[in-house]
């Protein structure tokens, strides 16, 4: 949660697949791999469990990014989770598009267990990108910004 | 067509096909119309209507309907007999406790229009071959092209088909429609980025949260709708933040994404004219031109873009490529 | 009697912006709605606006107060008491008497203090009808749509707008408007107003009467059969609560924002089936008692418990607005043919 | 600075006892101690706690108490449910008093007093019992009828035992619904138990409960031979500002927090069944 009276810093809320990408921040932990600590990643069973509700609440409570991360195409622990989720997720990013939003601030991103290289490559590029676009104003609520 | 539609309904009473029947009550004035139940013909004679304005659709009322004892008789106009039929593929309607007989819609007329031109003092509206003849208190008389009033749905009317049926009032049924629904949203899809937020600031933040939208809508037809509910977080009766106006729009036709036939009621209903058809038909062209050509109630497809998938589908990345300008 | 020229219209609204804040109705998408006024806004033609006057004194959502808890402590901060007088040029006579019927809510003790302080702070110019809707039937309740009440009641006629100063408030806003204004005969709107009350009376609610109601207690009118019909195709929407005058039931409501919790209040809706839910279940369950509940109040508790009036003002919205097509017309209709 | 009646007053929670599996007493004090405003028996508080709601309580202590207030809560939603949640010292929002209160000093004054109560209905009768006990001169004999589903489900059960059973000229009846081992009193409902019992019509009774055991005990009481206006009873519905304007306590055009929540049930006669 951002206070107006700090200087600015990125917030990015990323949506991490309990099997790929979880485990892919994980080796990006123990590879000692650098990504910046505005990310904060909240686990889930599978990107399919990510409701656009999570997204839209992780924007109102001060989030200036949101990226889901999953595994990749045809490799779903639940065989086809994931395929779900790009569909949503493809239909809300057109939909916020479609808004005014700006379309950088959200991604999906699919990253293996393996990946834990690319795990931290895709969040600094993520953070690169939001630090770009600045603090998140059209999709903010503004009672959570405020004293 | 209000005397056959009487005639027919009086006769399938009789013979016992149906022992009451979904229709629309005269109101005050010939525009304020409202779906009923009809149990005699004595009813039906008096009150029964359909003109210009009994644009309703009833198709949500037979949820409840169709779990009461006996058989309704309900008359569909094209758009409704799409969420009827959409209401089936979800199984939340009976479809043995309902008798439908399809009629046919040339348009129905929108009062906030017929407002809008100027006349005030009306004293009384009359049908004359497609067009209207207000006549206001000071004795004169409008004479309104129909065409000019409609409602945003029959303007953009996608079909004149009938997609489920017992019989048919004339015997035929409608074909679909060449229309251009999808304009207004690829016009707004190409306006700059901050000309597009703008442009729906100004529209949602009319937004007063009476929930007509939602709740005249076939396809919200939850129990418990997750903004009504406390233990959701999201629960919200007023907005009292611009974000809650976005949220609550979104979400909502996000939900109805795939199961919005664009019958077109949420707009019809909004108080604040906010054109919340322009939301559901970007859903709706979006899956058509990434997913293949689906409407939504036109057949028995039952697992509609949304829940569903293909090896091949376009990654979410395509949002940054495809279509308007922006970051 | 003052008076002046339409064409000094935009002087006028920049000499009462120059001390207070002014609202009026402006055309929007919508239809009308009251915005603040400020060089080049114009007044709006339209009989009414689509949303009323009442969200001057009673907005949509207020902020009751902040509470944050730390630890075991609770810290309650009330709102800073909101200061700026305004005035609300243009509002009609069917909306200036729901004030009335607002205020035999909010200032009969204890006094609602957010509604009291903006009431004081409002200077209202009330403006007479000349083109009323079918849907105006204030005359029911015997409001005159040609002689509104309010601070300064207001008419254009011809090249020019008459203003009349109905209360010290409307002296001292017509005091401040000075040589703007010339004096005037009120023998100039009386055309206006003959021809405004015919038209009202000719119109098709121009007969209609509640007066009927009065004549059946409380009881029959709640165990009238007629309710069952009447609410049958009721989407429970809140259409008809929120663009009413006269509506002022309201909610309580918190807004936990990760610091602090915010009470806030917000329009409420007795059509809600969450209105009356409580823990162990709801006295109103079905959309018939909701439906009910609405009228009754208006038509039969509201009177019961203020010497006679009505909670309604006849403007009409509720029948422009619903969805379905009911309204109180229908119902009062209904029931008193019950009874007769 | 804005001082209106919805914004409520801190309180401390300085005691919570245990009454039942589902019941607690909380004692409530002004932060600088004493009460935090009067009240009369019978009247209502809006208690609230940030992140859980505010919702309306009898409050259970006697005015004659001048130490604290205390307030019977049983646990049934969000709010009863982080309420019961809360350790000694907490401080919760308060607001009151609200509602007409029992007419202890008027129509009650003198009487021969018969309380009804059944289960969490015992909350709102405690305040005006120990009032009566407090004022012994001012009334004549105070009896007292009882009932919960079960032995543990008896609100003050100690209280009862060590000081109303005590009490010169105050007899308590408790039954519960069914039969329990431990309990060598009697069993069976409520309203049956009063019929069995018996009382003297000349008495002014007092019912509080669940809905279907008022309705029940009242025409009990009717068969007894006891006038409606000899019996009240006292409501609870839903309710946001406790002062008669956020109009959805209503039973036809009586507030409960403003009318009520004390009616005489002759006054329920003409009302509206909406409770």
């Amino acid at each position: 949660m951002q206070v107006r009276n700090e200087p600015w810093k990125p917030l990015i809320v990323a949506f991490c697949c309990n099997w790929c990408s979880y485990a892919g921040a994980d080796l990006a932990g123990t590879n000692r791999l650098n990504y910046p600590a505005d990310v904060k990643i909240i686990r889930v069973p599978c990107s399919c469990r990510v409701n656009p509700l999570f997204i839209l609440r992780a924007f109102q409570r001060g989030a200036d990014g949101v990226i889901v991360c999953g595994c990749h195409p045809g490799d779903c622990h639940y065989t086809s989770g994931n395929y779900y989720a790009r569909r949503r997720m493809t239909l809300l990013f057109s939909m916020l598009d479609y808004l005014g939003i700006e379309k950088g601030r959200t991604r999906v991103e699919w990253v293996s267990a393996a990946e834990g290289q690319k795990f931290a490559e895709t969040m600094n590029s993520f953070v690169e990108t939001i630090v770009s676009l600045g603090e998140n104003k059209r999709l903010e609520d503004l009672r959570c910004k405020t004293e | 067509m209000q005397d056959r539609m009487i005639a027919r309904a009086k006769e399938l009473l009789e013979n016992g096909t149906v022992d009451r029947v979904m229709g629309w009550k005269k109101g005050e004035f010939i525009y304020d119309v409202t779906p009923a139940v009809f149990y005699t013909a004595d009813e039906l004679e008096k009150d029964f209507v359909m003109n210009a304005f009994t644009a309703a659709n009833v198709s949500k009322y037979l949820i409840a309907e169709t779990k009461k004892p006996g058989r309704i008789l309900a008359f569909l106009k094209p758009c409704d007999s799409y969420s009827f039929r959409q209401l089936m593929n979800e199984h939340r309607v009976d479809r043995d406790n309902v008798y439908i007989v399809g009629i046919p819609s040339w348009g129905k007329a929108d009062m906030e229009k017929i407002r809008a031109l100027g006349i005030t003092g009306i004293t009384d509206i009359t049908e004359k071959d497609g067009d209207l003849l207000v006549t206001t208190v000071m004795r004169e008389t409008h004479a309104v092209k129909k065409y000019d009033v409609y409602l945003e749905k029959c303007k953009n009317c996608k079909s004149k088909r009938i997609v489920v049926y017992d019989e048919l009032l004339d015997g035929e049924n409608g074909e679909d429609v060449p229309n251009n629904r999808f304009d207004e949203v690829a016009k707004i899809e190409a306006m700059p980025p901050d000309e597009r937020f703008a442009f729906w600031r100004g529209e949602l933040s009319r937004c007063i949260r009476c929930n007509a939208c939602r709740n005249v809508c076939p396809a919200c037809s939850c129990e418990k709708c997750v903004f009504d509910n406390p233990k959701s977080g999201v629960e919200n009766k007023a907005p009292a933040d611009d974000f809650e106006e976005n949220l609550f729009h979104i979400i909502r036709a996000y939900h109805v994404a795939g199961r919005c036939t664009d019958c077109g009621e949420c707009s019809r209903v909004c108080p604040q004219h906010i054109p919340l058809h322009l939301l559901n038909r970007k859903f709706i062209k979006d899956m058509n031109e990434l997913y293949g050509d689906y409407q939504a109630g036109e057949t028995e497809q039952v697992r509609h873009p949304v829940t569903n998938y293909r090896d091949d589908d376009a990654e979410p990345g395509i949002v940054y490529t495809r279509g308007g300008s922006g970051r | 009697m003052k008076r002046v020229n339409r064409s000094k219209l935009g002087d006028l609204f920049a000499k009462i912006a120059e001390a207070e804040a002014l609202y009026l109705p402006v055309d929007a998408p919508e239809g009308a709605r009251y915005e603040k006024w400020a060089p080049g806004k114009k007044l709006s033609n339209a009989t009414n606006t689509v949303r009323s006057a009442k969200d001057f004194f009673f907005p949509q959502t207020e902020r009751l107060y902040d509470v944050k808890r730390s630890g075991k402590t609770l810290e309650i901060e009330p709102p800073e008491t909101e200061t700026e007088s305004f005035v609300l040029f243009g509002v009609r006579a069917c909306d200036v008497r729901s004030f009335k019927i607002l205020d035999s809510v909010f200032l009969a003790d204890p006094v609602d203090t957010f509604y009291k302080n903006r009431r004081e702070r409002a200077t209202v110019v009330a403006l007479a009808c000349d083109r009323p809707e079918e849907t105006c039937f204030c005359g029911a309740f015997g409001i005159d749509a040609a002689a509104p009440e309010g601070d300064v009641s207001a008419w254009f006629e011809g090249d020019f707008l008459y203003l009349k100063a109905q209360s010290e408030k409307g002296e001292a806003l017509l005091a401040k408007l000075g040589d703007l204004l010339e004096d005037a005969d009120e023998k100039d709107v009386e055309t206006q107003q003959m021809r405004t009350r015919w038209m009202l009376s000719a119109l098709p609610l121009g007969k209609v009467s509640f007066e009927g109601m009065k004549k059946t207690d409380l009881m029959d009118h709640f165990k009238n059969e007629k309710w069952r019909s009447l609410s049958e195709a009721c989407l429970g929407c809140g259409t008809c609560t929120f663009v009413c005058p006269t509506c002022q039931c309201y909610d309580v409501k918190e807004f936990d924002d990760g610091r602090k919790i915010r009470k806030f209040r917000c329009w409420d809706s007795c059509m809600y089936s969450d209105f009356t839910l409580m823990a162990h279940g709801n006295s109103r369950n079905s959309q018939l008692e909701r439906f009910r509940q609405r009228f009754m109040h208006k038509l039969v508790y509201h009177p019961n418990n203020h010497d006679g009036e009505f909670g309604c003002v006849g403007c009409g919205r509720c029948l422009q607005k619903c969805p379905i097509g009911m309204n109180i017309v229908k119902v009062e209709k209904a029931l008193e043919a019950t009874h007769e | 600075m804005n001082n209106d009646v919805l914004i409520p007053r801190v309180g401390v929670v300085t005691d919570i006892r245990t009454d039942t599996p589902d019941v607690k007493t909380f004692r409530v004090i002004a932060p600088g101690g004493g009460k935090v405003f009067e009240h009369i028996p019978g009247q209502c508080a809006m208690l609230s706690l940030p992140g859980a709601g505010e919702g309306m309580f009898s409050i259970t202590s006697s005015p004659t108490n001048r130490e604290f207030m205390e307030f019977s809560i049983k646990k049934c939603g969000c709010l009863t449910t982080a309420l019961h949640e809360m350790e000694p010292g907490q401080q919760v929002g308060i607001r009151g008093p609200y509602g007409n209160g029992f007419p202890v000093d008027t129509a009650f004054k003198g009487k021969d007093m018969l309380f009804i109560a059944g289960g969490i209905g015992l909350a709102p009768l405690r305040s005006v019992i120990n009032y009566c006990r407090d004022k012994r001169a001012d009334y004549g004999k105070v009896e007292i009828v009882y009932g919960a589903r079960s032995m543990d489900d008896l609100v003050d059960y100690r209280e009862i035992l060590d000081e109303w059973m005590t009490d010169e000229g105050v007899a308590v009846h408790l039954t519960i619904d069914r039969p329990q081992e431990g309990w060598d009193g009697h069993v069976g409902f409520v309203p049956t138990y009063v019929k069995e019992l018996g009382f003297d019509t000349n008495m002014t009774a007092v019912i509080c409960g669940p809905p279907i055991m008022i309705k029940f005990t009242l025409a009990g009481l009717t068969d007894l031979g006891f006038d409606k206006t000899q019996v009240y009873t006292t409501m609870e519905l839903r309710m946001k500002c406790g002062v008669g304007k956020c109009g959805r306590c209503n039973i036809g055009d009586k507030y409960v927090c403003k009318d009520g929540p004390v009616f005489r049930c002759d006054q329920l006669e003409n009302m509206p069944d909406e409770y």
